[in-house]
């Protein structure tokens, strides 16, 4: 499902049912299941057979949901938090400085909530491969356990292991290695032996502290890896609004202005819980003007993201 | 400011939760902090500022060592350490609020509930020294009946409402606010001309920034203004004094002689009260020619309206070479002053800025920006003002 | 990627300076690179990338130790260090102009330039460790005949494009760009319909995660496309394959059958081109077809138009549970799409995100940001659409 | 000239030439005495009894430059760089941490090029006092000169000295100290000596690198500093155009649509060397619409601010 589009629900398909954009809920479709939330009860059998993206009716016929397709993406925003996980935009800038792109090797660890790891198997898949490997067993243990639903056996093998103390097993195969472990400085030899030498290898560490990126960075020089490179990075919610921004000359002349909620406000709060009517007008408001700014609260770090490459060669240990 | 908290000022008192609330300190009331306790005011009367207090059975207050400064966030570097903590908590949870209640009453201490918490958590032992030491500042953070009395500087009260309740200020941060004021080039004795359509958080620091012979002008809305952070300032009598205050509908009044003649068989109180109006109206009529006499050092704006009308409005009244400066939450509203600005041939150095801010925890081994951040601090819109009639 | 630099691919050369220039290996041709020296491309054949090369006199290419990391930036943290280089240099200009051609030439080496220079600048000996290491350094960068052969993949593009003009990409940085494939799920089976009003580093970049099955179906301004970025990227013919684009003047454009017939005496040539045409006309049927048919996986646009125009015109060609992605380099194209498609019942998870990246430095008790970095890399709009006649 | 304005250029002012925003000069107004540049001689004679702000033609009348008052503001942007400078963010917010108000009294260390030294200044004055320290001989000296030329020796007195190895010589006198040195750390003691042990003190110190401040956060600490908070402060420059953001249905229908430079840039270009004509339209320009962004180069990183303050109370060392 993962890494590969379908137009309609089927048995034993996952999917998400979304009812708000703080509230999805990943399901496995099974004829005959319910679902219960405090929207109602929504029966599976409705579902199977409707095209993805459709909106399923409660049993009593007053709440709905609508039932999406899954995504890497979706699923970032889902998946049950075991670990710290990785957000959308260090996925999407580490899987392009990587060079992921299908048919590429890739050895990851730790597999955390594996948050990364569907995203690294969708944009690998069909031809490419996803090691993983876990420190931890029983989250190890929960990860397969995803991985068998989400049908993702093909792309990704995962291995409870301790990779600091054992390295990865795994000698000149992969193009690309990404580290988010606490030490990650004693796991740069691992991943010198299981990048391929043939060709450019890429590293990528994740680390949320100053301290270990300057001891990863000396460990990654002192192997032999260049063009050593580190960066942050964030992306920051934006929201609109109407507001009325009246000329000073009401105020001047003595008139009373409103300065109330905006309609683009109101009209947002209700959107979480319901899409607005069919036909609702797309004016931005009674002569109000479309304002914008970031959300007040904001993510504000989450990892530095150290890079390096291993050009090929023979490797000097 | 004062070295120690007087009768009667306001003070910014944190808590171990790092929430703060802005309270008058008066001795014969109580000073209520939550699941933190209360104490007396009279108690923090005479205490300095910005010292660590525990607050003691019966509301009495001693000073505490700080609490570590190692605590801004609860992220962990290594994420092999994340242990369910509910789980391996032997105590039920009416056995913690029966704590709590005992340590509110005062019966029993902070350590004393931290102790039992952490001999009662199965996976406490099992804890690395950096994990234990990181729980017992958790469990402190929660239980410790400690604040820090803090001045209601400009810097303090704008972090403060910023945090607590950004809309009161409209959105506005320390350092956009720090910037109006640099580009603004408010001194002691300068003369500033100023719209401030929140609560006073602009008004008050221009206020904090000008002495002997200097003034804020302030235009408002509606009748009366609501410039209500000013008095958590404690500013002295003379300060509040340099802030003069006029309502937009005011503007363009046409101030007619007073003319009020009192009746012969007046009292006492027609008398008075002719007086008060009188002294009104002579207060208005010099605010309106100071006004109207232009020549302002600074044009300080932020606004509900349209700000491109405020300026066309007021601009004339700044002297040349003077500066402008507009703050707003989003950079729309200043999108069109600003090309109203470089069309124009009145301005110079017109610039639009945004303005960023990051904080960082720095610890041994443990550095980092906060995991959290405000989403923005606003926009400012600059300008210098050309000498009229060029 | 090959290991090594093939015949006719492009190729990131980077010199000391940190500049890039994308050349064409060829083994005959002159790589130029200026005051760094030219070499033939024959030299560069076979090489492999990543490593960084010295250029011989004679225009061999050598494998040479890799100039180290630590000189991002120049900033100073002990700014008592801070000395005018150019008073203390003994050398006149003309004599460092001289070595400098000798330079070119291959006459001396990098490192006897950089010895001549620090034996005669008095203020070298003065200098501490650090700040001496610095200075040579420096000096490198201006001097070594080097270069690193980088992959031109989308990552190492799109940032060299992004620096060097910014313009030709509409100013889409690399962090923006991938989160535009990740919001839109591109992968390799994917069907993709894309609007690159630039010069395809969008279309390219999409190409660049599909592989069989997959497609991406572009509409582009003008009669032929420009994408003129997806040439760097070395593709195999399969992959420049599975692009397929279609001018919009041909959007609503209707089909008639082929009809042209060959006349009686049509030479070879006449026949030619009639299947020329013939093949055309069908193409364009099928491409029209597909694109018509809709159920797209993804849509994704970058355009020089109102998006929101684009938008509702290419909105009903996605399938249902399938995103749309919108970058601009401005905000305020994307909010009054954002407004559309937050008040349209089709749309779900509609969020519109500034991106933010930041390099440091990170050096041995001089790690900082980098001093200088780029204003902003841009906005994305997205939304997931609903099957359509919910 | 800095913490007082005046109306009209007098003989003897201290005064700034604006050209462009690029190109700004600083001169002493001396009746006689003649500017050039490329936009033409100037003469001081000229300027004396005109208003601030006003424009001065240049002597063949083809040129003209603005005569402006100087304020620190101006002063950061073209104060000659002896050493890296501080800027009008960092600035603003150092001085409001510092709760720098009139009649405060501020120790400041090194003066550097003396940027940040107007503007305290001019914030202190006229009853507050600056005590500057600078290790560098030559650079103390041409600080001092300006100081002179300034007429800020009223507020500011600056010390040729290294405070890392001798102190301050000051004792319980500062209300904030501000510390832009290699090794701040060794300059805590210093500055717990200097502040007033009757009121809260506050410090600030000034470091580019991350190491810097960790030190110096561990010697805050140890000295009985508290309220220990580390900050980054910057600002953006956006810029505005005007984009044509014509209607696909334009394209579709086959017409040709021009994106031509939108006017709003060609206008800032033409702007720069000459205010537009005196009614110059106000409207975005022909139907475009305004759009805005940061400029393409940003200052990504001045230097780490590190902010504590030192609660009233008898000193233990």
């Amino acid at each position: 499902m993962f890494h590969e589009y379908r137009s309609v629900v089927g048995d034993g398909d996952q999917a998400v049912l979304y009812c708000t954009p703080e509230s999805m809920y990943p399901i496995t479709v099974a004829a005959g299941k319910v679902f219960n939330n405090k929207y109602g009860s929504f029966h599976h059998d409705d579902m199977i057979g409707v095209r993805y993206g459709s909106k399923v009716v409660s049993h009593d016929g007053r709440g709905f949901v609508y039932v999406l397709h899954p995504t890497p993406a979706l699923w970032t925003q889902i998946v049950p938090h075991r670990t710290q996980i990785l957000y959308l935009p260090d996925i999407s800038f580490i899987s392009l400085y990587l060079d992921l792109r299908p048919g590429k090797v890739v050895i990851e660890s730790g597999t955390g909530s594996g948050s990364f790891s569907h995203s690294i198997a969708r944009t690998v898949a069909p031809n490419g491969h996803l090691y993983t490997f876990e420190y931890h067993e029983q989250r190890a243990a929960t990860a397969q356990r995803e991985f068998v639903e989400h049908k993702l056996t093909d792309v990704v093998t995962i291995e409870h292991r301790d990779v600091l103390a054992n390295g990865f097993g795994k000698s000149g195969i992969a193009d690309a290695v990404f580290l988010d472990l606490p030490a990650p400085w004693d796991a740069v030899a691992a991943a010198k032996e299981a990048l391929r030498s043939t060709t450019i290898g890429r590293i990528c560490s994740f680390s949320p502290c100053i301290e270990q990126v300057q001891r990863t960075v000396l460990a990654l020089d002192e192997h032999g890896f260049s063009e050593i490179r580190m960066f942050e990075c964030l992306a920051k919610d934006h929201e609109v609004r109407t507001v009325p921004l009246p000329d000073i000359a009401e105020a001047i002349g003595g008139n009373k202005v409103s300065f109330r909620p905006a309609k683009g406000d109101r009209r947002k709060r209700r959107r979480d819980e319901e899409p607005a009517a069919p036909g609702a007008s797309d004016d931005p408001g009674e002569g109000g003007v479309l304002v914008s700014k970031p959300v007040n609260a904001a993510r504000g770090h989450t990892s530095y993201l150290t890079f390096a490459i291993l050009a090929p060669g023979p490797r000097s240990p | 400011m004062d070295a120690a908290v007087a009768e009667g000022s306001h003070v910014i008192i944190r808590m171990p939760s790092d929430n703060a609330k802005i309270v008058c300190v008066k001795a014969q009331e109580t000073i209520e902090l939550g699941k933190f306790g209360s104490f007396k005011g009279s108690a923090l009367i005479g205490a300095p500022y910005g010292h660590t207090y525990e607050i003691e059975k019966g509301g009495a207050i001693r000073p505490h060592r700080q609490l570590a400064f190692d605590d801004a966030d609860i992220t962990e570097a290594n994420n092999r350490e994340i242990v369910d903590d509910t789980r391996s908590q032997r105590l039920t949870f009416e056995e913690i609020e029966a704590l709590k209640a005992r340590s509110l009453a005062g019966d029993v201490t902070a350590q004393e509930i931290i102790s039992t918490l952490t001999e009662n958590n199965e996976a406490f032992a099992k804890k690395t020294e950096f994990s234990k030491s990181k729980y017992i500042r958790r469990k402190e953070k929660k239980f410790m009946k400690c604040f820090v009395p803090l001045e209601t500087t400009v810097y303090n009260l704008c972090s403060h409402f910023f945090r607590a309740n950004p809309a009161k200020i409209r959105g506005i941060r320390a350092d956009t606010l720090s910037q109006m004021l640099s580009l603004a080039n408010v001194y002691a004795a300068a003369r500033v001309l100023a719209v401030d359509d929140a609560q006073g958080m602009v008004v008050g620091a221009l206020l904090s920034r000008i002495a002997d012979g200097g003034s804020v002008y302030a235009i408002h809305d509606g009748d009366v203004h609501n410039y209500d952070i000013i008095r958590y300032m404690n500013l002295a009598p003379e300060g509040r004094d340099r802030l003069r205050t006029l309502p937009w509908s005011k503007l363009d009044h046409e101030m007619e002689p007073f003319t009020e003649q009192l009746a012969e068989n007046a009292s006492e109180q027609d008398v008075l009260g002719r007086e008060r109006r009188m002294r009104a109206h002579a207060r208005l009529a010099e605010t309106l020619d100071t006004l109207r006499g232009g020549e302002f050092d600074a044009l300080v704006v932020s606004t509900n309206y349209n700000p491109t009308s405020v300026l066309k409005r007021l601009v004339p009244l700044l002297g040349g070479s003077r500066a402008l400066v507009v703050y707003d939450q989003c950079k729309e509203p200043l999108v069109e002053a600003f090309t109203w600005l470089r069309a124009s041939p009145d301005f110079l150095n017109v610039q639009l800025t945004e303005s960023w801010l990051r904080e960082y925890q720095v610890l041994p081994s443990r550095t980092h920006p906060l995991m959290n951040m405000s989403g923005g601090g606003g926009f400012v819109l600059s300008a210098i003002r050309l000498a009229p009639g060029q």
